[in-house]
């Protein structure tokens, strides 16, 4: 009862999936409940593989960190599988290995090993991006992830070189003795590209606008929340824990993170296509939560990425239902979509007031927390840009949601059936009970330890 | 200048001469030719470097399999295009 | 000098991704760029006196031996890229017959 | 030569030698030629005690499988992934063969027989030696692939049996992971060595190496194979 079940079933699932095509959606759903399951049982600690420990051999290593970011992966997947069994059952097999590889990706602690389950989350991705039947942008997605992971494997190469290890934890104490920063910036920056492609932070992200531009509603879900949560919990172990920025690779990456969150909300701002909107504003939220992971603040970026994953969730699942029933894009051709469906309507609002940040809502917390926690580090200027960019995001989220509520001329017909409304309510309550109820974020301390890559017993 | 430091010279120049060429191919099928006589300089610079595992995987590989799969590509193009 | 080329031919493979805007160029590039990495991860493991990782007779020590790590992730590198470069030539494929070319500033609504 | 090629040449050659710059200069990333693994985690792989507790004379493949063998499931599974991945982005039935009009005479076809045969003779010792001489499951399996690859090449009505392809496929993968979770449960960890280790150098040595490597070499092949079938086949008439 180890935690590398979390990767060994899926895999032998996926394996066994092929025999039968028939039976791939229903495996997944039944594994992903199965690891959400374990998920309670396992305790915490470092899983050894293969009977070598550390410096021989691969561990894995659950905490609190991973566990929160293995029941959101686990948890999505499952949702969205069952909202597209009909639909995409093709594509079961597909989600076991992307749940697989996620899985793995979260809890492996040795730095090829980390590299091999990028990979096969990416494959995985590309895969899923390839249902949207635009097979240039998959290309360019494939392009683009594949010249990532290579930046990163040479970023980790160097480290080896230098180091010796390739473990995460024997390699931060290794960083750590050898106190001559000039040494690590190279691979520092080569690996923070190479994971930035992935993680959809600015400069390196031209793939996602093709790919959420026209998703459906098992690729935009998957990509634009399971994937970015995962990633950007992985990129923040990563940045709290390896990468010691200081100095000018600190400034360079702020500069670079800044930029991201204000050139994403303009590009959202002035895009008339509904999927762009919401994916310029997740690629913003890529950013905020990565600067938050630069500056230290754990715990509001993990509540940040929950957050931010479930109403994500709920907004591309609604907008990529009504574009498949409509078949066009534009802002004004969805126009009056809510008139004749209130309760998803009031879901969607719901989910973009939080990421927003409205009062009443999970977002308004923990976007008032994490300033404040900035405030506290004397980070003026950022604040300044983080309030700016709300500002802007505050005007395309109000603007498009009156476009949504009230119609004009056009009747337009989109029926969600009755599972697609039973997730969005429950959704949607979540994010209300937990803006108004604020005792587990007190509960459930998330410090500086969690991240922690051994278990310093 | 031992003779592993002459060979190593000559193997890495061609290299990139090959990759050079092989990016600035006018027609698609010398760019996948010269990609598969660089998977070859490759193994000869494995073995250099004392790497025979890895030398026979990129043989096989390298050399054999993707230059296979690349020009059956090409060949299924230009059988569409006379059609 | 061997580790020289290999660096500079994974930045060849960069300079060819961004340049062509043909398919197939592109999936070259992105396989010269993984040639030129496996070649830097095996020259970092080299030594001038070791010989390669294998016991032949366990009585011979005193050995000065090349860095097995190295080579066994290059294995597992080497098979992933094959792993990309067939979905990549898929995707061309696919690509050619939908838009009937491999340029990707003629398939329309490539930016 | 078009100037924006010119300028793009010497842009990525001052990346280039900036990188190298950046590596010479800092004293800690050891030079060509010099890496002693001394420092290095893989001092520990040549340790007497380990050599024989892992039971390989291939180092290489000890760390393949025995201490890193996660990594290689990764592996395959991206290698399952991929042949997945062009089966659903082909899709369709497929039927008929590609005719490249190239007739192939008699001969060729019962000579590519003959020497298909020899291919997997070879193969089969590369896979069953991989614990003792270099090569293995990955150049083992690929070399199985060349073989099928001759066969479609030498006659163009031949079809591969896909379905059993993908039966074998299926099998072997899912055999590597059910191993891997004895390991779990007769030993106490995923992947653990639960079989005699033997000497080091003889067949029969190296514990659940062989087995391992073996499972590999058909699964690759069996891969490889399909990715091969499903890029010379194509829709149309039976």
């Amino acid at each position: 009862m180890s935690a590398i079940l979390l990767v060994a079933v899926p895999l032998l699932v996926a394996f066994l999936s092929i025999l039968t095509k028939k039976f791939a959606p229903y495996l997944l759903i039944l594994v992903g409940l199965f690891n959400l399951v374990m998920l309670f049982l396992l305790q915490d600690g470092t899983v050894i593989i293969g009977g070598f420990d550390q410096p021989l051999g691969i561990n894995l290593f659950l905490n609190l960190y991973s566990r929160i970011a293995l029941l959101l992966i686990n948890g999505l997947i499952v949702i969205i599988a069952l909202l597209n069994i009909r639909e995409y059952g093709k594509f079961g097999s597909i989600l076991l290995l992307a749940m697989a590889g996620l899985n793995g990706l979260v809890l492996t602690v040795d730095l090829f090993n980390f590299f091999v389950f990028l990979e096969i989350s990416g494959i995985a991705a590309y895969l899923i991006s390839a249902s949207n039947k635009k097979p240039t942008n998959t290309f360019q997605y494939l392009a683009l992830g594949a010249v990532g992971s290579s930046l990163f494997l040479f970023g980790l190469i160097i480290l080896y070189a230098m180091f010796g290890t390739l473990n995460m934890s024997a390699m931060i104490t290794a960083i750590t003795a050898n106190d001559n920063y000039t040494d690590v910036i190279l691979p520092f920056t080569l690996m923070f590209i190479g994971l930035g492609v992935e993680a959809k932070l600015l400069p390196f992200n031209s793939w996602v606008k093709g790919v959420l531009g026209n998703s459906n509603t098992m690729s935009g879900p998957m990509i634009a929340s399971v994937y970015a949560a995962a990633l950007s919990f992985v990129l923040g172990r990563l940045i709290d824990k390896l990468f010691v920025f200081e100095g000018t690779l600190l400034t360079v990456v702020t500069v670079i993170l800044t930029a991201g969150i204000l050139l994403g909300d303009m590009m959202a701002f002035s895009s008339k296509k509904t999927r762009e909107i919401l994916l310029f504003s997740s690629v913003a939220q890529a950013s905020i939560i990565a600067l938050l992971f630069v500056n230290g603040i754990l715990a509001w970026a993990v509540w940040l990425i929950v957050a931010n994953a479930l109403s994500k969730t709920v907004m591309f699942l609604v907008i990529n239902k009504a574009v498949k029933d409509i078949g066009c894009d534009e802002t004004k051709s969805l126009r009056g979509l809510f008139t004749n469906n209130i309760i998803v309507g009031i879901a969607f609002t719901l989910a973009t007031l939080s990421v927003m940040g409205m009062p009443l809502l999970v977002g308004f917390i923990i976007k008032l927390r994490f300033l404040t926690s900035l405030a506290a580090l004397g980070q003026i200027w950022l604040i300044a840009i983080i309030l700016i960019a709300s500002l802007i995001e505050g005007i395309y989220f109000v603007r498009l949601l009156v476009k949504l509520w009230f119609k004009e001329d056009n009747e337009i017909s989109v029926k969600y059936n009755v599972s697609f409304k039973l997730v969005f309510v429950i959704l949607a309550l979540a994010l209300l009970v937990f803006g108004t109820y604020t005792a587990p974020y007190k509960s459930i301390t998330i410090d500086d330890s969690v991240t922690e890559v051994i278990l310093s017993d | 200048m031992t003779l592993f430091d002459i060979i190593s010279l000559v193997v890495g120049v061609l290299l990139l001469v090959i990759a050079f060429l092989a990016i600035n191919a006018k027609k698609l099928i010398n760019s996948v030719l010269f990609l598969s006589a660089l998977s070859m300089l490759a193994v000869v610079s494995f073995v250099l470097l004392k790497a025979p595992d890895v030398a026979i995987t990129e043989a096989v590989i390298g050399s054999g399999l993707v230059t296979a799969l690349f020009i059956f590509t090409l060949l299924s193009v230009r059988k569409e295009e006379t059609k | 000098m061997i580790q020289y080329a290999a660096i500079i031919l994974f930045v060849f493979g960069l300079y060819g991704l961004f340049v062509n805007r043909n398919v197939i160029k592109m999936i070259v590039s992105l396989n010269i760029m993984e040639i030129g990495l496996n070649i830097f991860i095996i020259s970092i493991g080299f030594n001038y006196e070791g010989i390669a990782p294998i016991l032949t007779s366990t009585t011979a020590n005193g050995l000065i031996y090349v860095d097995p790590l190295p080579q066994a992730l290059v294995l597992t590198a080497i098979v992933i890229g094959v792993g990309t470069t067939a979905l990549g030539l898929a995707i061309a494929k696919s690509i050619h017959k939908t838009y009937n070319t491999f340029e990707l500033d003629e398939t329309g609504d490539a930016e | 030569m078009k100037i924006k090629n010119l300028f793009g040449l010497l842009l990525s050659l001052v990346l280039g030698v900036f990188i190298i710059l950046a590596m010479n200069n800092s004293e800690i990333f050891p030079a060509f030629g010099e890496a002693n693994i001394a420092g290095r985690v893989s001092q520990d792989y040549f340790a007497d005690a380990n050599v024989a507790e892992v039971g390989s004379a291939n180092i290489v493949t000890a760390i393949v499988i025995g201490y890193r063998g996660f990594d290689t499931l990764g592996e395959v599974t991206v290698l399952f992934i991929s042949a997945l991945g062009v089966a659903i982005i082909f899709g369709g039935k497929k039927q008929s063969r590609l005719d490249l009009q190239f007739k192939p005479n008699f001969m060729l076809r019962v000579g590519s027989r003959v020497l298909f045969g020899i291919i997997l003779v070879t193969s089969f010792y590369i896979i069953f030696h991989g614990h003792l001489t270099p090569g293995g499951g990955f150049p083992g399996g690929a070399i199985i692939a060349s073989a099928v690859l001759l066969l479609y090449l030498a006659d163009d009505r031949f079809r591969s049996n896909v379905k059993g392809f993908k039966i074998l496929e299926g099998v072997a993968g899912s055999l590597f992971v059910i191993i891997g979770l004895l390991g779990l449960v007769l030993a106490t960890y995923f992947l653990q060595n639960f079989l005699p280790v033997g000497t080091v150098g003889d067949l029969l040595s190296a514990g659940i190496i062989p087995v391992i490597y073996v499972l590999i070499g058909l699964k690759v092949g069996s891969e490889i194979s399909g990715i091969v079938d499903n890029f010379l086949t194509e829709e149309g008439s039976a």
